[in-house]
């Protein structure tokens, strides 16, 4: 469990075309569109911080924008 | 996969990418996989696949990959190929490919439309739906939506044919074992697999991509229900 | 010399063998040689023919519109192919089947009953090489042992095939 | 070398053999069926890849994949079914992938006739599918050049990284005649091989890809440009026979079965006292323009061909501009009569 919790998600907002799959999916209401644009002109997805890591996010998005991290996080 | 796709928001093509690389990679068959990428919106999926690749003209790629298994038989090869691709232009050669029985891997990726072209009708465009060229909703005039698994599973040569989806957490987990099972029946020397992944073409449908998760589920599955319609491994 | 000969029947009366025969006994005479088959639909059931030449230098087509030698193995094909016949040309025909009327164009004509002849050596199917045998006595184009020696190279990998051959083919030359 | 009695599309199937090929992939229809049918006994027997494809569509993209891996592959096919490969051919072209076509040409157009003709010259040399590709065309006149450029046509697709074409006909194909053949044994290589550019999975290397698909701007006509480039090299390989040119006033030219019919018309013309002279191409791409310009200051010339008239172009456009050409020609399974051609000898040398 301290290594899930050391597990962070990370969203490469460059590449996020805002479809919303993982904001629909979240159990933890854990996402959510960012208020600024991308270089694309997309409002990026942005993980807000607590969840259960479960990994959804990370299976349903088509953009490879989503990252489970196992770095550390701060 | 560290890369940004030309695919439009919504589109499974990044799914289906993502899981088969995964997949080639859980099966330490990246160096020795030739894929056959079609005429579609994946034409370009070499971008972002790290092994060999080629194009192959419109519908061919199973006729193209028929015959580097023979040559090369201890490589894996497979096609990647859309509903035009594989269903439409290419029927005969995927038709004849599975009743051979070529060893080979077939990833049929269907979205009920055109979508490198802009939307228009598919052979697998659903009864009623519109499309650029079914303005007024597919009709019998139009013919029927092809249906390929079920074609399939009937010809003597074929060992693995399972239909999966990429619209639910659920499903994506599933395409993935069907991709693992489809590849390694060809790893095992068993024969023809085919998996069919019904997938989101938001902007070929005009729906947003929350929508056309839902059509995926209530409209498309209804024509091509899910399951595995043929598996003699 | 330079002989352009036409061999005819129905399919199955293995006139095609007849023309490669020719063939491989006209390269064992050190001679040019070029056969041409019909092909195709009329394969089947139809009429068969073939285009043979014959000749002491290099050949230029293989095909050609006017034969000095007609050899037919049944009327059909003897209606069709003897007004190609060159004035002073040979036509053989097999008597068995059929015997033309007198004709007044100045070729002549030679009635060996071939498929008797192959009967009495065992087959009919050899009605063929009969008319060889008759064609090699009429011409003196090839020596009868120089084609006796290629039968085994015509009918390679049929050897059961090869004395009753060699048989029909004396038995037309001596007809 | 042996000298061996041989049908025309036999030849075609022993002279691949000897030129190293790996897999073959066709379609029957006539008159080129013996390919098809001794390939299936041959490659078998010498434990390489025969298929017999659904369609020439598939032939040809099988060519396709089997050229992917670097192997040597044909398909062989008539007018008709070389229609239908064209869009495999032009891919062949833009992925410069070397493989060798056989057209045993019949009558067209249409589903025409099964006779032979040469009604594909066009086609063969001006393009015949999309794009701005050419085929190294050689055009065998017997029994044994169709054997011997079969045989050599793998080194050269492989030279060239194109497809080769060897355009023959019903007449060639279904004649039986002498023919020179090797008495080496046949070369067994199962290896495969590196060229650089063939896939093979990428075990040890970089992945490759190849295509012909190039959206970003320039990059096509990079492409072209180096095609063009090859196709410019390829002018050393221009291959043709002559006889009795230098003192000639009218010479035939012809290719295939025509120059055969143009060998005996020569002949009889000079028995007549005509100075005529013969002259074949024999590679119809790249065409032996430069040769021809040089004898067009002395004579003229009559082009016989089993067609309305389509290699008759590539002789007006070589010669120089006051030498007279004529043409004469039967389409769809017309043979060209020695006759005529001595008549218009006649007229020509008057």
């Amino acid at each position: 469990m301290n290594q899930q919790r050391k597990k962070h998600v990370k969203i490469t907002a460059e590449y996020c075309k805002a479809c919303g799959y993982c904001i629909k999916v979240c159990p933890d209401n854990a996402l959510e569109f960012e208020r600024k644009f991308n270089s694309s002109g997309y409002h990026p997805v942005k993980w807000k911080g607590k969840c259960r890591m479960c990994g959804l996010c990370y299976t349903v998005c088509p953009d490879f924008a989503v990252e489970i991290d196992d770095q550390e996080t701060s | 996969m560290k890369i940004r796709h030309h695919y439009c928001t919504g589109c499974g093509h990044g799914i289906i990418h993502r899981l088969l690389c995964e997949v080639i990679d859980e099966l330490e068959i990246r160096e020795k996989i030739i894929a056959i990428a079609p005429v579609g919106c994946a034409v370009f999926g070499y971008f972002y696949w790290n092994f060999d690749t080629a194009e192959a003209a419109h519908g061919r790629p199973p006729a193209v990959a028929a015959a580097i298994k023979r040559i090369l038989p201890d490589r894996i090869v497979m096609t990647y190929q859309g509903d035009g691709d594989l269903a439409a232009i290419g029927g005969n050669e995927m038709l004849h490919a599975a009743n051979r029985g070529d060893n080979i891997t077939v990833v049929f990726v269907n979205n009920a439309c055109y979508g490198m072209t802009g939307g228009q009708m598919a052979p697998t465009t659903v009864m009623n739906q519109i499309t650029t060229t079914t303005p007024y909703g597919r009709n019998i005039e139009d013919g029927y939506p092809i249906k390929v698994c079920e074609l399939l599973k009937e010809l003597e040569g074929t060992v693995y044919i399972e239909r999966t989806s990429v619209d639910s957490p659920a499903n994506i987990i599933k395409s993935k074992k069907a991709l693992k099972k489809a590849l390694n029946c060809q790893i095992e020397g068993k024969g023809f697999s085919l998996v069919e992944i019904l997938s989101m073409c938001p902007v070929g449908w005009r729906l947003n991509p929350q929508q056309s998760l839902e059509w995926v589920n209530k409209s498309m599955k209804k024509q091509f229900p899910l399951g595995v319609f043929k598996d003699r491994l | 010399m330079k002989k352009e000969i036409i061999i005819s029947g129905f399919g199955g009366q293995g006139v095609m063998l007849a023309g490669t025969l020719l063939c491989y006994a006209g390269m064992r005479a050190s001679k040019e040689v070029t056969f041409f088959p019909s092909y195709g639909a009329e394969m089947r059931g139809g009429t068969a023919n073939c285009k043979v030449i014959i000749s002491d230098s290099p050949i230029g087509s293989p095909v050609f519109s006017e034969a000095d030698i007609l050899i037919s193995l049944n009327c059909p094909s003897f209606e069709k192919f003897y007004p190609s016949v060159k004035d002073g040309g040979i036509v053989f025909v097999n008597s068995s089947l059929f015997s033309p009327p007198a004709e007044e164009r100045s070729f002549e004509m030679v009635k060996i009953p071939a498929n008797n002849i192959a009967e009495e050596c065992g087959t009919v199917l050899a009605a063929n090489i009969v008319m060889i045998g008759s064609f090699a006595k009429k011409t003196g184009i090839l020596d009868p042992e120089t084609i006796l020696q290629s039968i085994p190279e015509a009918l390679e990998g049929k050897e059961k095939l090869w004395d009753i051959n060699k048989k029909a083919l004396s038995a037309g030359f001596n007809a | 070398m042996t000298k061996k009695l041989l049908k025309g599309n036999y030849a075609v199937v022993e002279g691949a053999l000897q030129g190293g090929i790996d897999a073959y992939f066709g379609y029957p229809i006539t008159p080129q069926n013996e390919i098809t049918e001794y390939m299936s006994q041959r490659m078998r027997a010498e434990d390489r890849v025969f298929l017999q494809a659904e369609s020439e569509l598939a032939a040809i993209n099988m060519v396709f994949g089997a050229a992917l891996t670097g192997k040597r592959t044909m398909t062989t096919s008539s007018s008709p079914g070389i229609s239908l490969m064209q869009e495999g051919i032009s891919y062949l072209a833009g992925c410069e992938l070397p493989a060798v076509i056989v057209n045993v040409q019949r009558g067209g157009p249409g589903l025409g006739n099964i006779d032979g003709a040469q009604g594909d010259y066009f086609q063969s040399v001006k393009g015949g599918g999309h794009g701005d590709y050419r085929l190294l065309t050689l055009a065998p006149s017997s029994v044994g050049e169709t054997y011997s450029m079969c045989r050599d046509s793998f080194d050269l697709a492989f030279k060239y990284r194109c497809p080769v074409l060897i355009l023959t006909d019903g007449v060639i194909g279904q004649m039986i005649e002498p023919a020179e053949v090797d008495d080496t044994p046949l070369k067994k290589d199962k290896k495969v091989k590196d060229y650089g550019w063939n896939l093979t999975g990428c075990l040890g290397r970089e992945r490759r890809v190849v295509r012909s698909l190039y959206m970003k701007e320039g990059a096509l006509e990079k492409l072209n440009l180096r095609l063009a480039e090859r196709y410019e090299a390829m002018k050393k390989e221009t291959d043709w026979e002559e006889s009795d040119t230098e003192d000639a006033s009218l010479i035939l030219v012809g290719y295939g079965t025509s120059a055969r019919i143009n060998y005996d018309a020569a002949r009889r013309a000079r028995e007549k006292g005509m100075k005529v002279g013969y002259f074949r191409p024999k590679t119809l791409y790249p065409f032996p323009s430069e040769r021809l310009k040089e004898l067009s200051g002395k004579a003229n010339f009559l082009v016989v061909e089993m067609s309305m008239g389509q290699m008759v172009e590539d002789v007006r456009l070589a010669v120089s501009k006051d030498t007279h050409v004529e043409f004469y020609g039967r389409p769809a399974g017309g043979i060209p009569e020695t006759d005529k051609i001595l008549e218009i000898c006649k007229k020509m040398t008057a």
